[in-house]
């Protein structure tokens, strides 16, 4: 069985302080504590500060384009339904460039586990907003303040009816690292919205601005009443609530594809070349 | 001896019913068919055609001249009666199209009441129409029933019995009032067994054979009919076909699951490939086996949605951000587009690069006769490292530098080996990288050492026709079976050939066979393009220098006919 | 002033019997109940069978890309904020294609009207499931039929809190007429997703399917209220109501964005070359 | 006289800071500057320079040799001591990178100590390294201290005083301390009036002067800083500028301003441009005035994010299904950027086309001195129809035939005729059209007779060097300055010129001027590109026939420096 030492992978590039390394820890336990060995997940990640996560881990790797991690993921797992598939993003990634395969991964509903890195700016391309940037956050490309209502990623998930919705906080790492382990252990798509700071470009979502209103959903909240997680999501202010929010258990697509549901993954099925070629003869 | 039936009506008359029926009992009967289609953009109303070419010698394109025409709406009579043959005939029903015409060549079948009366239904006077169509052409009426049993066997011997019916009486009706219906085609006897196969579907048969086990595309005009038949063939097949949200998505699921291991594939028109753009340098970066089925159509943006064009070729050749190995196959017939897919597949993972077919809506739609597909023709190796093989590796690293600058590709999972890749610059581990000397390596490794090899296992063009010809007619893709014909009608009287490219890139080399030196030896070599730009032209005076003395365009969505192309080559040539 | 007479165009090349037909009719009459000049007012629209739209009445068009009506949408109106901007879409087109734009117009808030014409369908390109296609339905491109969950476009633009979200039903005419028209005289983005029966593709939600279901929303209906409208906007089965659902009046961005803010339009601003050059000194 | 001045350290360190300041003081005291970076895509760590060149005479590039090396870190002494001229001087902070070099071109300035005694603020440690290299250079104290207050101004009269300690105690250190610091620039007495300025800057200013209204953009290396640059002036001048939520949605709204009556831009990076390119095909469908920015940088895919290449001239000439004119400029310097980007504007809303500006990261970063930008040279032209010149018209048609194939432009609402387009093939009015005849006459008006009208503008490249010249170097965009700079450095022992092409699409006529003949005159012709498939070559030959005799491509991601350039020309030429 592997141990959090076998997740370790190459130096990150990131700032010193920022909040991806405490989401990296958080991965790299999750991971050992879920009895995985680093060959028996693929992650899949964009471009941007989050995106670097799986080189500096230990894992199969596709790190593609930027916005485009949950197409890839999604044909990934309906391709190999026995292997764990991560996609990792940053808000830009995910909300802003790749906000069509968002809608519709929920819609899918393939059991991919997709994290979110959400500092609520432009990391990589140095700070301007993103789509969860608070009004009012003044950037060089926003010199006068971000003028857009943020999308609130989680409370979008709920009413597409995603199959699990959740938020954490990279401040609360061991929450956060069992937060994954859930996800992980969810059979359907799985959203983790995780909130971090950016130290270099965010001045207005520190870890001392998070620290002061983030809190975990307390046991009482019943995760599978909608109207409930709606509300709960609604909640993003003086307050923010990180836990999970709304979990709706229904077939994967894995499981509705004809060819694939209950068999052997299609990467491990035999091609028979006969077979096909029956084909032929419905041209004659 | 050959004879040509259009079939014109609005979009939802059931020209559709009538030349599928017409176009299979003809080539059951001994025939060789050529079909080709005329649609609108539209789902009801408007102006469509269909045309059922059929000789008793392989033939591969349209005419425009018509011995039958099958109206099934006073415009078609407007539009077609110009394209008439002196001798032609012309099916209608008066009480549909709301007009008698008093004319020796204008044959009045009651369609819609013989459909009533036969079969109750109005629906089925287009059966009437084929049996008509049957009964003029003398073929015998076995075939067409046995079809219509096959065909409408889904759906009951109500059905059945009905179509028959209508068909017989359509046949009938024909026999008895028209005297002057006395075209009798000599059929071979016994009838030889062929197929009937449209460009898309051949693409389609070809990913099947070459074992793609992924498509996913988003519906665009012509790729659509790719989509349905994969579709299609995922309830019987270890095949997943996913409709993606859009064509992103598409191209990036199709490399996602080639990274997962299996062969897979996306589709689309011009228009959606705009989209894969990204995707397709993904592929290249990434280094993964990625088919692309491209269908041209009239642009820019949409254009003209159903109609025809090649003026996708510098676009497809130059897309995409970086500088990377693609392989681009122009198929020119449906034979071509079965044999090339497969080939599409081959390179693509063999030098794990991106492979696009390009094809475009005449050739997506058109119906060849074949005598068959050959099967084992199309190479299925497996290219990738899997189980055993990958665990007993020492080291294994996904962008390794080789002699061939082909690295080892594996399937993630499959052992203990991680198999890392990234669209940044990476080192061979796949890990991201910013220094000059890995960047220079990877560069060589990807390009220019896998360029030269994939040139090595391209075709030269075709050459047909005189083999040191004075003229020589020069396309690529599509306009394959018009150029060949014409050659036929021009060989009498000229020293000429077709040249015909349908592996485009890498532009292959002259050594097996120096095309240059056949270009450079003619007097007049014509570059016959259907677009505005003269891109293939282009291509080849920037790879080769070569420049051709003459060349032909046609750009307004229509492919040529026959009678179109001599003409054009006639104003050159005299 | 303008009678439905003037937003006469083309003949429309939609099958006889089409819910599109309908549609057409409302929009005419409400352009003139609204007392608008087709040249007055600009219609956007992307490509499919509800795209075709502008040209089947009068007004000044912009027939675009499948997909992308929004972002030029948006930018016309930015120009000139004195002129009505309608765009128009069908709903492969603005949820599927142009997924990501419709997340972020609601976002922006630009004074926008959005038509789509939901179908639950791809009627142009001859019926393949759009995200609004039910479960179940079997197409061509889906012969196991739709294994995806449909996108409900009101819960998620409650979501996106968007600032004014209804719904009409191409089989109510005068009721759909009255909501373009409070669409139209809203301040702000608005999005009204007509359902209406593509009768030659979709034998699922045909007429008499919608007319089973289709009611109108009562008046003790509060749509300011979030949550309400949340739980009506989940509503989608056997019963589907009809009207507004819900309304968040807030500036737009025209109203936010400093140099149009309050002022001329930005097309009809004079342009200053003397001004610019001035900012050739900061290069000394 | 000319020494270089090379800035390293991790991502964070204060690079930038440091050599804007040194940069803009040796301007104001005369010299003629040249700056370029070398970043890594990373914000904080890594290893990052920049490069400030200066001389008593206009300069176009960087050298690799060093004469003032500023290491902030340890991996700068590694890095680049071997580009250390003879008498090469290294400015170090023993301290902050922990180790004392026993050696006497170290010269070890206490900076972070300096900084604290100075103004309490380790921060500063930057402002002292800058005066120390001012002290070094023996420049004037008073324009460093005017520049330090003009910059910190906005922060407090404190930041001013502080940082001017912390200069002069940098400056004073090196002056009492480094008897070997002997560099005595000479200046112009008085200086002359300059600009400091780099690419994007230059291409904002272009687009301001050219009365852009609208920029769309979603933020990507290298073209960020035009965003920048223009959501700065946003707040100054009528301008409004949108970050979009991708690059599909850039182009869009881009087009979407253009149409309701105000000239509009977007910008991007190969990558983003990839999802550009639908829009594109979009605007030459509509006939939409667009302008775009393409920033190039090493790709495929992601590539090399900060660094350079000009990877992408084949795909941004062919990008986009279906055939309609665009233009393309490739400016070669700050000057060019300025001005191409004017004319870019001029002959897209002329002619109703897109035009890409397209760039690359090191024309985008690099800082040149400039006399001055006559904006009066930049045309300003409303080529729209407003108001009431078209209330006046009788009928109006968005799409009219007329003699040149340009329609009038409308703006739409600004009188009572509807301006109608449509990205399916339409007619005058804009209305979807399926026929054959408008269908061609569309094509011939929107790319056969525009296309000739617009070559006619292109400028021919430029000829640098002999007139008759035995040697061609020949390049295009970036290239431009290093070009030069080696023509420079080879005339006297050659006969060479450079031909440089910053005007690339339509490929300029050879009435006007004709290199072509210089080129065929020549008997080495040697084309020089940042990729590694010689792209403009292949451009070249396609159009014209002409195949270079040599080539030279470099695709590490770094550009040519004066030396590099020298040495693989001189492998050529001997
Ligand atoms: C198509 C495309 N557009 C733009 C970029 C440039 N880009 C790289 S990362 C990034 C945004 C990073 O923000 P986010 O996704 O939030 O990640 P972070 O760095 O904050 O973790 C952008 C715009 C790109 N790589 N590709
Ligand atoms: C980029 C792109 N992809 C695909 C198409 C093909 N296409 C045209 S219309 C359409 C879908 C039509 O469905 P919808 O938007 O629901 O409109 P409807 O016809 O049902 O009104 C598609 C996929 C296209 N024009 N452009
Ligand atoms: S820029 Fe922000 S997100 Fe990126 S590494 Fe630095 S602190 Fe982290
Ligand atoms: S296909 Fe459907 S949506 Fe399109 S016009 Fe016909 S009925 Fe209407
Ligand atoms: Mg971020
Ligand atoms: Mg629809």
């Amino acid at each position: 069985m592997a141990e959090t030492v076998d997740f370790e992978g190459q130096q990150p590039a990131w700032c010193p302080g920022c909040g991806n390394f405490n989401i990296l820890k958080s991965f790299k336990a999750a991971m050992a504590e879920l009895g995985l060995q680093p060959h028996e997940l693929v992650v899949v990640s964009g471009i941007g500060q989050a995106s670097k996560l799986p080189h500096y881990t230990m894992c199969n790797t596709f790190n593609g384009l930027h916005g485009r991690t949950l197409p890839v993921a999604t044909a990934i797992r309906l391709v190999n339904h026995d292997m764990p598939v991560i996609a990792v993003a940053g808000d830009g990634d995910c909300y802003g460039e790749g906000g069509n395969h968002f809608l519709h991964a929920m819609r899918r509903n393939v059991n991919v586990k997709l994290f979110v890195h959400d500092n609520q700016i432009y990391g990589l391309t140095k700070g301007q907003a993103s789509p969860t940037s608070g009004r009012g956050m003044v950037t060089t490309a926003q010199p006068a303040g971000v003028l857009l209502e943020p999308l609130n990623p989680v409370a979008l998930a709920v009413a597409m009816d995603a199959a699990f919705v959740a938020r954490g906080y990279a401040g609360d790492r061991l929450f956060l690292q069992e937060l994954m382990a859930k996800a992980m252990r969810f059979r359907g798509f799985a959203l983790l919205d995780i909130l971090h700071p950016c130290i270099t470009f965010n001045r207005l979502n520190t870890y001392r601005w998070y620290q002061e209103r983030v809190y975990r959903i307390s046991d009482s909240h019943d995760p599978s009443d909608r109207e409930a997680a709606f509300r709960l999501a609604l909640e993003f202010g003086d307050r923010i609530p990180t836990g999970v929010i709304y979990r709706n258990e229904r077939p994967t697509l894995e499981e509705l594809v004809p060819v694939i549901a209950g068999k052997d993954p299609l990467v491990h099925q035999p091609f028979s070349r006969a077979e096909a070629e029956t084909e032929l003869k419905r041209f004659y | 001896m050959e004879y040509s039936v259009r079939i014109g009506g609005e979009a939802g008359q059931g020209i559709q019913t009538i030349s599928s029926i017409l176009g299979k009992v003809l080539v059951r009967t001994g025939f060789h068919v050529f079909t080709h289609q005329d649609y609108m953009s539209r789902i009801r109303g408007g102006h469509n055609f269909t045309q059922i070419r059929f000789a008793d010698r392989p033939i591969a394109c349209s005419r425009r001249q018509v011995d039958i025409l099958i109206a099934l709406d006073q415009q078609t009579v407007d539009v077609h009666r110009g394209d008439l043959a002196p001798d032609g005939l012309v099916i209608h029903d008066s009480e549909t199209i709301g007009r008698k015409y008093d004319r020796p060549e204008f044959i009045d079948v009651p369609a819609r009441r013989l459909a009533m009366e036969t079969a109750g239904k109005r629906l089925m006077e287009n059966t009437v129409a084929a049996g008509a169509a049957s009964g003029m052409l003398r073929l015998e009426l076995a075939p067409l029933e046995k079809l219509l049993s096959q065909t409408f066997a889904g759906k009951g011997q109500e059905a059945v019995d009905g179509n028959i019916a209508a068909a017989r009486a359509g046949y009938d009706f024909v026999l008895n009032n028209c005297p002057r219906c006395a075209f009798t085609p000599a059929t071979s006897e016994p009838p030889a067994r062929r197929m009937l196969i449209d460009g898309n579907s051949a693409v389609g048969m070809g990913a099947l054979l070459s074992g793609c086990r992924f498509y996913a595309a988003y519906p665009m005009t012509p790729s659509t009919g790719v989509l349905n038949f994969m579709a299609g063939q995922s309830r019987r097949h270890s095949l997943v076909v996913e409709q993606a949200e859009d064509e992103i998505s598409a191209i990036n699921m199709a490399i996602g699951a080639s990274y997962a291991g299996v062969r897979s594939m996306t589709g689309t028109a011009g228009g959606g490939f705009a989209l894969m753009v990204e995707g397709l340098s993904l592929a290249g970066m990434t280094e993964t086996p990625v088919v692309i089925f491209v269908g041209q159509r009239p642009a820019p943006a949409t254009g003209l949605p159903t109609r025809t064009e090649q003026g996708d070729l510098l676009y497809v050749l130059n897309a995409a951000h970086g500088e990377f190995p693609r392989v681009v196959m122009a198929p020119g017939s449906p034979e071509q587009a079965f044999y090339l897919t497969g080939k599409a597949f081959e390179l693509a993972e063999k030098y794990q690069v991106p492979a696009v077919i390009l094809s475009d809506t005449y050739l997506a739609d058109a119906g060849w006769t074949l005598d068959g597909l050959d099967a084992a023709r199309i190479e299925y190796r497996d290219h990738r490292l899997r189980a055993d093989a990958l665990e007993r590796l020492e080291r294994y690293q996904r962008h390794a530098f080789t002699e061939s600058g082909v690295s080892p590709l594996a399937e993630p999972g499959a052992s203990r080996h991680l198999v890392v890749t990234d669209s940044d610059e990476h080192d061979e581990d796949g890990h991201i990288i910013e220094d000059a000397a890995t960047r220079i390596k990877m560069v060589d490794k990807r390009l220019r050492k896998k360029l030269p090899l994939i040139r090595a296992e391209m075709e030269p063009p075709r050459l047909y026709g005189e083999e040191r010809p004075e003229i020589v007619l020069a396309g690529w893709g599509s306009n394959y079976g018009v150029l060949k014909e014409a050659v036929d009608e021009l060989r009498e009287r000229h020293s000429i050939a077709m040249l015909h490219w349908s592996e485009i890139w890498p532009l292959p080399a002259t050594d097996r066979y120096d095309y240059l030196a056949v270009l450079r030896r003619a007097r007049r070599t014509i570059c016959i393009e259907n677009n505005a730009g003269s891109q293939f032209a282009r291509l080849l005076r920037s790879e080769t220098g070569f420049q051709f003395s003459n060349r032909v365009n046609r750009f307004d969505g229509r492919p040529f006919l026959l009678e179109d192309m001599l003409q054009e080559v006639g104003k050159i040539i005299g």
